[in-house]
């Protein structure tokens, strides 16, 4: 792979990374949305450079897939959501945006450690992809763990699966089998999680897990 | 021919020790009394007792059950098997090898497990006193006999009381620390085991001091006769324990001619009025103690029981 | 020979092993007979227990009860006949491969002469107790949580015995302690029982589990669990010892070794009679069993210093335990506490026979093996019997206080008689049997000289003294249980209106009673029989006895000391007949019923009697303030004042505070900290994945 | 050849039509009917795998290791699903259950057996972990079924935690293809068992290392390993009980397997990291943990639940320990632990159903008030505990021993963890069946035939182990290294 798709390459899951700060950083929950449709683009746009830059046109499905459902879709049916809960201006973290950044930023230096370390042998692309992509899939871990909102909560796990699809299509040569599941699962995912947001609604009028969790084990 | 001479000692000995129990008994008291500067009743009263006790009909309690009929002669059987096993004039008996010094302890043991059951048995708080006390005077004083029996017999190789005595006359015996702390303690238990003075005394009827006393309050006639009778024979083994352990002189080996037996009784009563007369005299001399004291007093006796017997298994390697 | 020998002992074995399965197919019986009457009669009307209408001899029906108790006593005598001729015929060797059980190594049995002693005492105490059981079985409630469970016990307990692997081993081991808790939470519905249960069941697992630990040590570095392979190959000392000490821990916590034996005055008292007598009598020696296996025969040779701990936890077990019997009040709780004094004996003959057989002092060795294996035979004799007594009380009054009972002995004319003698044989008393195996320890430790370690210089002397103290003491606790319970006023209706108990129970008691003076007046016959076992595992054995000279006892050579229970028994009963014809002849023969004179004070109420609390207080005032912290408060009113008196004594079981509690309540405590981790949020769930990535990623991060 | 592809496809093939069929029959009974056959026929399609071995394809293939883990699955999905038709009578009656929910019950029943048989025959790591999320959904679908509010919390947290995992799980599945890669090539091969394993020796350490990470820990979740296990309690206690007795005894053991695989693949290099000591800590962390959580519990399928996870912790911990002896146990340990936890899951849902409630403090003396289900539940508890004469005894004597020889603090660790925990269970067990009987005295119906179908085989293990059992297992257990 010559320099310039590299850099291009490079360039794009950075820009990922980037976004996952972004989504960290957010404390209205229409802007989150926003931002993880932003996201969700870059992961397009990511996606389709691997397919041209790799030779490989499947990934252009994984592409469309990544476009539509995940920047245009899901982030518009969330909006919606939002919207009829009135729920658009909290976005409770915990420990203060700050301290997170600087635990990502932690993150995302364990994540270089640990790959960059482990894959001398990898082809660069793959290496800094999987470095990058680690960090994105941490730093969604992070989100989950920093938020109390419902809707955050899954904006974190979708950005996770981002993460994943980075590093799916980062790997060279590796089969379609992995990108349908992954659109496949995405798709259930969100219905999953349609039906649960509703359930919930229905019966919490609200979203906050907190609610959720005052039972949270013994049957009283 | 042998066995029927050796049959005759033993049974020589067997009236001996059951004839001179009650006269020892009258003369610790007869000494004591003129020790008091009393007169004392005649030496031969406890016979005279016994012998009135015997006829008179005897007064059961309502309650008392047959095991209370039949403990006196119980207690009497297992005293008297005991003080036939101690040899008094002569060493060698007959039946001597049939039980050595642990079961003769143990034996005793059952004649006080018995008496203490004859406390209980009529339901009464009084007997229920004596039995719960007499047992534990007994918890320690039987240990520390044991213990003194461990000492005599890691010095004699045997618990056998024959061979015990003449491993005392053998030259192989030296002045040992562990035989006098034997002695002490051996002292002390026998005042216990007998009810003397200052554990118990034997002569008092003051309801809260009493320990054996209290046990027997329920009995009469032959079997109290019976209870009073093991009471002397048993201040007589005590006695003669003592003596052949730690004077044994003048016993008669076994198969000695009928002259040295004669010689061996003579010096066998020479050796009762001797201790008759000091242990008129201790008792005389001091003051019974507090029932709770007596558990002190006895634990002393164990622990020097304990350390006799320690000493000898650290010397023995030196 | 030697292979009609083996065969013989095969034969032995595979007898055996027909008998075990004939009792698995009784418990098997015995469950399909319950679901089948479950079957007919879905819904059944539960009854609650009633003491009165126990006490009055209400029965319920019992059709398979006779049938199943005297089914095990027969099996029972069958494996016993089947012992004695495997032990006396001395042969070893024979052991029986079957595929069952862990499936590369099999299911090994074998009766060698240990096995094969010990099948004794376990099948004796089994036709003891199925006997007993005949009669017993009938005041049942609930047979259908007895019957299927006691035929699964003794097979247990005779497969432990006969197995020669270690899965094996345990697993029999295991399955005794099942259907042991089984029958202990039989009468589930008391209160307190279901405690009982959960202790004993807790410490079960605590000793089996050091058991697979010892085991794994034994066996483990080769993989190959059968006897033979582990006898093959003897560790090294270092983890000899820890052989030794999770033996101790393994074993100890089945037999009732202080401290670990805090479940047996919870359970024995709470299974039915027959069963504690069992357990009691039976199932510790089995324990017992367990570790001469462990540490004689599978260990190899011994180390100087492992008498020692065997020794002083003997010794300690042995006062403490007796001390706890005294402040008991519970007739079988008493019981118990007495079985944990006897082991404590059995444990320091052991510890003795280890400390001799390391010093290469084969006889003393043997010695002090045949005391201990004597008085395991002895005390299963006799606490049988207590146990069969205690439960005939229990039978005739539904009572098991002591504060409750009194006067029985006119009640129970022939019970009575029959449980004084097990008191003395237990009280170590002669002529009887407890009395033999007792001075044959003494004599062993009077050998102790000989060993040359300062440390057993110290420690035996003060064994023996402390031997000597549980001995008296045991002789107060059986005063105190035979008086409080048999003697006396009553202290309650239901103790004066007890029935003699049915002849079954009585035949079973009567022949535990006559084993005792058999073996108390001719224990040489019984020393010569065990011989074989000892030899087997010493190398050395006892003089034969039985040529001797009246049968007399002689541990080591003619000189030193003997004992002649023939003798003093016939010399005493010759005593007391000459004394009682005497006064036939020469004294009065008048006797005159009159009212207690007591000093002049005579009560009526039967309250005022000696209670068995204040029986035991002038020895816990000797006792109690070292060993169990007592302390008595007197609140005596001012004169004039009417308020009764009052006496309290606080104590405590610093064993139970000071081990049990402390780990009760850290577990508890680990619990409660624990347990918040699930009234969490999913945010903090998620926490703990993320926590858990990241550490581990640190791991391959920071690892070169 | 023919015979065994159809035997692979069949397994497949069966659930997936079963499916389609049960989402439209409208009868319950007829459906309950026709799901125990379907069960019934994939369990004996299983079963023939151990005559014919098929040969492995690019996607799918069975190896001795599969066998086991299908044929455990196939029987107990078999068995459940017996248990299925008289339990869901009960809340049909009760009407917990509307007819439609339960088409879509039982339409999931068979998904989620679908799913878990392909992930167990998968020659793929990509479709496996297809399968297992497959697996997932199916169940948050079951446990959410009541639409209680504890239920649908239950489920939500299952799903979140799930899904975090199984996302893991699939980075962790791309490490693999990358470090596969240089060596076997790009495409298709880089994901397939068969060639992975053979050439695994050559794959990058490191990367097989970080890959390890995250395979233990995402499919780690699913086995319910401490840390990761705060769905799994929920989950059986909220969802059907079927449904507890599916999870406890094949869906932790399909996540096992999973794991597994992918340990056998990093212990065959090398130069990784040994697999065994993470998963020896996490087995040691879950034993200990559950053991303590199982004092203070409540409710009696959270109880059970956390004995899941006890004893998932003995099985991962056996093969961390590794050898011949351990894994024999580990697979021994597990097929115990599958068979006794849905008995026991049998026995509690009838209890429930007659008493009216899962929490303890209401169950008592179940042995006077339902002396059958009583005395099922004390043979299950007492088997789950590892006393004899029941088949975990056998493994956790093996495990004991012979880690004893290898390293003898963690077997007392061990150790004190099954006391702690065996102590949790007694302390309950004398509660719940013994003393006087609390509530209801409500007729139960006993599911016999699924129980003594897991009962009997339990205490026959525990005597008597088959030879060609035994060769199995032990060939299995050689392999797993």
């Amino acid at each position: 792979m010559h320099g310039l798709s590299f850099d291009i390459a490079h360039l794009l899951a950075g820009g990922l990374v980037l976004t996952s700060f972004m989504l960290l950083y957010q404390d209205r929950l229409y802007a989150l949305l926003n931002v993880f449709a932003l996201q969700a683009f870059v992961l397009f746009l990511s996606v389709a450079w691997q397919a041209y830059a790799q030779g490989a046109p499947h990934l252009y499905v994984t592409a469309a897939i990544a476009l539509v459902l995940k920047a245009i879709v899901i982030p518009g049916a969330l909006h919606r959501i939002v919207a009829r809960l009135g729920i658009h201006r909290e976005v409770e973290t915990i420990g203060g945006i700050g301290l997170t950044m600087l635990a990502g930023i932690g993150l995302v230096a364990l994540s270089m450690v640990v790959i960059l370390r482990a894959t001398p042998a990898a082809a660069p692309l793959a290496r800094e992809d999987l470095a990058l992509s680690l960090s994105v899939v941490l730093l969604g871990l992070l989100m989950m763990v920093t938020r109390r909102n419902a809707v955050s909560q899954v904006v974190g796990f979708m950005s996770m699966e981002n993460g994943l699809i980075l590093a799916g299509t980062g790997a060279q040569g590796m089969p379609l089998v992995v990108e349908i599941s992954i659109a496949f699962s995405v798709l259930i995912a969100f219905i999953v999680i349609g039906i649960f947001l509703f359930q919930i609604r229905e019966r919490f009028d609200t979203v906050d897990s907190r609610v959720l969790d005052t039972f949270r084990g013994e049957r009283s | 021919m042998v066995l029927i001479a050796d049959l005759a000692v033993q049974g020589t000995e067997m009236l001996l020790v059951l004839c001179l129990a009650p006269l020892l008994t009258g003369f610790v008291r007869k000494v004591k009394a003129h020790l008091l500067r009393r007169r004392g009743p005649s030496l031969i009263q406890p016979y005279r007792d016994l012998l009135r006790l015997l006829r008179k009909e005897v007064v059961l309690a309502d309650n008392a059950s047959w095991l209370f009929c039949a403990i006196p002669y119980l207690i009497f059987a297992a005293t008297w098997v005991a003080a036939s096993l101690v040899p008094t004039f002569a060493t060698g008996l007959l039946f001597s090898w049939s039980a050595d010094l642990i079961a003769i302890t143990a034996l005793l043991g059952s004649a006080r497990f018995f008496l203490a059951l004859a406390g209980l048995d009529a339901g009464t708080s009084f007997g229920g006193i004596g039995a719960s006390r007499e047992m534990m005077v007994a918890t320690l004083a039987e240990p520390a006999m044991l213990m003194i029996v461990f000492t005599l017999a890691l010095l004699a190789g045997s618990t056998q009381l024959s061979n015990l005595a003449g491993f005392m006359l053998s030259p192989q015996i030296g002045l040992r620390v562990s035989l006098g702390l034997a002695l002490v303690a051996l002292l002390m238990v026998a005042l216990a085991e007998n009810g003397r003075i200052p554990i118990d005394n034997p002569a008092t009827h003051l309801e809260l001091t009493m320990v054996h006393e209290a046990m027997v309050l329920e009995y009469s006639g032959r079997h109290l006769a019976l209870i009073e009778l093991a009471a002397s024979l048993k201040l007589l083994l005590t006695l003669s324990l003592i003596v052949c352990v730690f004077i044994p002189w003048g016993l008669s080996p076994a198969g000695s001619g009928v002259a040295e037996r004669f010689i061996g009784i003579a010096v066998y009563l020479l050796k009762l009025v001797l201790g008759g007369f000091l242990l008129a005299l201790f008792e005389t001399s001091i003051a019974k103690m507090r029932v709770f004291r007596v558990p002190q007093f006895l634990g002393a006796a164990l622990m020097l029981g304990l350390l006799g017997t320690l000493l000898l298994f650290v010397s023995r390697s030196l | 020979m030697p292979s009609a020998v083996g065969a013989l002992s095969a034969t032995a074995t595979v007898i055996t092993l027909w008998c075990v399965v004939g009792f698995l197919a009784m418990a098997f019986m015995a469950v399909a007979a319950c679901v089948l009457c479950r079957l007919r009669d879905p819904l059944p009307i539960v009854s609650s227990p009633d003491v009165s209408s126990l006490a009055n001899g209400a029965q319920p029906q019992h059709n398979g009860t006779p049938f199943i108790y005297g089914l095990c006593a027969f099996v029972s005598l069958l494996i016993l006949a089947a012992a004695l001729a495997s032990l006396l015929s001395g042969a070893g060797g024979g052991e029986v491969v079957l595929p069952l059980g862990l499936p590369f190594v099999g299911a090994h049995f074998r009766i060698d002469s240990l096995a094969a002693f010990f099948l004794i005492v376990v099948n004796l105490g089994g036709f003891g107790a199925s006997l007993y059981g005949i009669g017993y079985g009938r005041h049942e409630h609930e047979p259908a949580r007895v019957l299927p469970f006691f035929p699964a016990f003794l097979a247990g307990m005779n497969l432990v015995v006969m197995a020669h692997d270690a899965f094996t081993f345990l697993f029999a081991w295991e399955l005794m302690s099942l259907a042991s808790w089984a029958l202990v939470m039989a009468h589930h519905r008391q209160p307190g029982n279901a405690r009982a249960g959960f202790v004993y069941l807790v410490m079960a697992v605590l000793g089996t589990l050091m058991l697979f630990l010892t085991f794994g040590l034994l066996a483990g570095t080769v993989g190959d669990y059968s006897f033979s392979a582990i006898r093959a190959h003897p560790v090294s000392t270092p983890l000899a010892g820890a052989v030794l000490g999770l033996a101790l821990l393994g074993t100890g916590s089945k037999a009732g070794l202080v401290p670990l034996h805090v479940w047996l005055p919870l359970a024995h008292p709470a299974a039915p009679s027959h069963v504690s007598a069992l357990m009691s009598g039976v199932m510790t020696k089995v324990a017992i069993y367990a570790f001469i296996r462990l540490v004689f025969d599978l260990l190899g040779p011994p180390d100087w210093w492992w008498g020692m701990p065997v020794m002083a936890l003997g010794a300690a077990t042995a006062v403490l335990g007796i001390l706890y019997a005294m402040e008991e009040t519970d007739l079988k709780g008493i019981l118990a506490y007495s079985t944990i004094e006897n082991i404590g004996v059995i444990f320091v003959g052991l510890g003795l026979a280890l400390a001799f057989k390391a010093n290469a002092l084969p006889v003393a060795a043997a010695l002090a093996l045949t005391a201990g294996l004597f008085h395991i035979f002895n005390h299963a004799l006799f606490k049988s019997v207590l146990f069969f007594g205690a439960g005939a009380v229990l039978t005739a009054t539904g009572l098991r206080r002591l504060d409750l009972l009194g006067g029985l002995i006119h009640r129970l004319p022939v019970t009575a008689p029959l449980f004084l003698a097990a008191c003395l044989a237990i009280s170590a008393l002669p002529p009887l049997n407890g009395f033999a195996s007792e001075w044959l320890i003494f004599q062993s430790i009077l050998l102790s000289p000989q060993l040359p370690q300062w440390g057993m210089k110290l420690l035996v002397p003060t064994v023996g003294a402390l031997l000597a103290l549980a001995a008296a003491l045991a002789a107060a606790c059986f005063v105190r249980v035979f008086g409080i319970v048999f003697l006396g006023r009553p202290r309650s209706a239901v103790a004066s209106e007890a029935r003699e108990v049915d002849r079954w129970s009585l035949g079973a008691m009567t022949g535990g009673v006559g084993l005792c003076l058999l073996a108390g007046i001719l224990p040489g016959v019984f020393i010569d029989g065990m011989a074989p076992a000892v030899a087997a595992l010493i190398g050395a054995r006892m003089p034969p006895q039985t040529s001797l000279q009246w049968l007399s006892i002689v541990p080591v050579a003619e000189s030193r000391s003997s004992y002649n229970g023939l003798l003093v028994f016939l010399f005493s009963a010759l005593s007391a007949g000459l004394a009682a014809w005497a006064i036939r002849r020469f004294g009065s023969h008048v006797t005159r019923r009159a009212p207690v004179w007591d000093c002049g004070f005579p009560d009526p109420s039967p309250v005022t009697q000696y209670s068995a609390a204040s029986f035991a207080q002038p020895i816990r005032r000797v006792f109690g303030g070292l060993v169990f912290g007592a302390r008595e408060r007197v609140e005596m009113p001012a004169p004039g004042d009417l308020a009764a008196a009052k006496i309290s004594v606080t104590r405590h079981d610093f064993i139970w505070e000071g081990i049990y509690e402390p780990v009760t309540r850290m577990v508890l405590l680990a619990a409660s900290v624990f347990d918040r981790t699930q009234a969490l949020t999913i945010r903090h769930y998620l926490g703990f994945v993320f926590l858990a990535l990241i550490g581990l990623l640190m791991v391959p991060a920071l690892w070169s | 050849m023919n015979a065994a592809i159809d035997a692979t496809a069949l397994l497949l093939l069966l659930p997936a039509v079963s499916a389609f069929i049960l989402a439209c029959v409208p009868d319950y009974r007829l459906s309950a009917r026709l799901n125990s056959v379907s069960s019934f026929l994939t369990f004996l399609v299983a079963l023939s795998l151990l005559v014919v071995t098929p040969a492995p394809g690019p996607y799918l293939f069975v190896d001795d290791l599969s066998v086991i883990f299908i044929i455990l699955n196939s029987f107990v999905g078999f068995t459940t699903s017996l248990f299925s038709a008289g339990y869901i009578t009960h809340e049909i009656a009760d009407g917990r259950f509307s007819p439609l929910r339960l088409r879509f019950y039982h339409a999931m029943y068979q998904t989620l057996l679908f799913a878990m048989n392909l992930a167990l025959i998968a020659n793929n790591t990509g479709l496996m972990w297809v399968a297992i999320e497959m697996a997932t959904l199916a169940t948050v679908m079951m446990v959410g079924l009541y639409r209680t509010h504890q239920a649908i919390e239950a489920a939500w947290k299952y799903f979140i935690l799930g899904g975090v995992g199984i996302a893991l799980a699939l980075f962790g599945t791309i490490l693999i293809y990358v470090a596969a890669q240089p060596v076997v090539g790009e495409g298709l091969d880089g994901m397939v068992w068969t060639l992975l394993i053979r050439r695994a020796a050559a794959f990058d350490p490191a990367l097989l290392d970080i890959a390890f990470v995250f395979l233990l820990l995402g499919y780690g979740t699913k086995v319910g390993l401490v840390p990761l296990h705060a769905w799994l309690p929920d989950a059986h206690a909220e969802g059907p009980t079927p449904i507890s007795a599916v999870l406890s005894g094949l869906l932790l053991n399909v996540a096992l397997y999973a794991v597994l695989r992918f340990k056998l693949l990093v212990g065959a290099n090398p130069a990784a990291l040994r697999p065994g000591p993470l998963m020896v800590v996490m087995g040691l962390a879950s034993l200990l943990f559950a053991g303590f959580m199982l004092y203070r519990r409540g409710d009696i399928k959270r109880l059970f639940a956390y004995s899941s996870i006890e004893h998932m912790g003995i099985i991962v911990f056996a093969f961390g320990m590794g050898g011949p002896v351990a894994n024999f146990a580990g697979l021994l340990h597990m097929t115990m632990h599958s068979l006794t936890k849905s008995a026991i899951f049998f026995t509690v849902g009838p209890i429930v159903q007659a008493k009216g409630t899962q929490k303890l403090t209401g169950l008592g003396g179940l042995t006077v008030s339902q002396p059958m289900l009583g005395w099922s539940l004390v043979i299950g508890v007492i088997a789950i505990a590892g006393l004899p004469p029941f088949g975990a005894f056998m493994s956790e004597f093996l495990v004991v021993t012979s880690t004893f020889a290898q390293s003898p603090w963690l077997a007392l660790v061990f150790s004190i963890g099954l006391l702690i925990a065996f102590a949790a269970l007694a302390m309950h067990l004398h509660h719940l069946a013994f003393g006087e009987a609390q509530g209801g005295e409500a007729p139960a119906v006993v599911p016999i035939v699924p129980l003594a179908a897991h009962l009997v085989p339990v205490l026959m293990a525990g005597l008597y182990l088959p030879p060609a059992l035994v060769a199995r297992f032990q060939q299995v257990a050689g392999f797993l290294g």
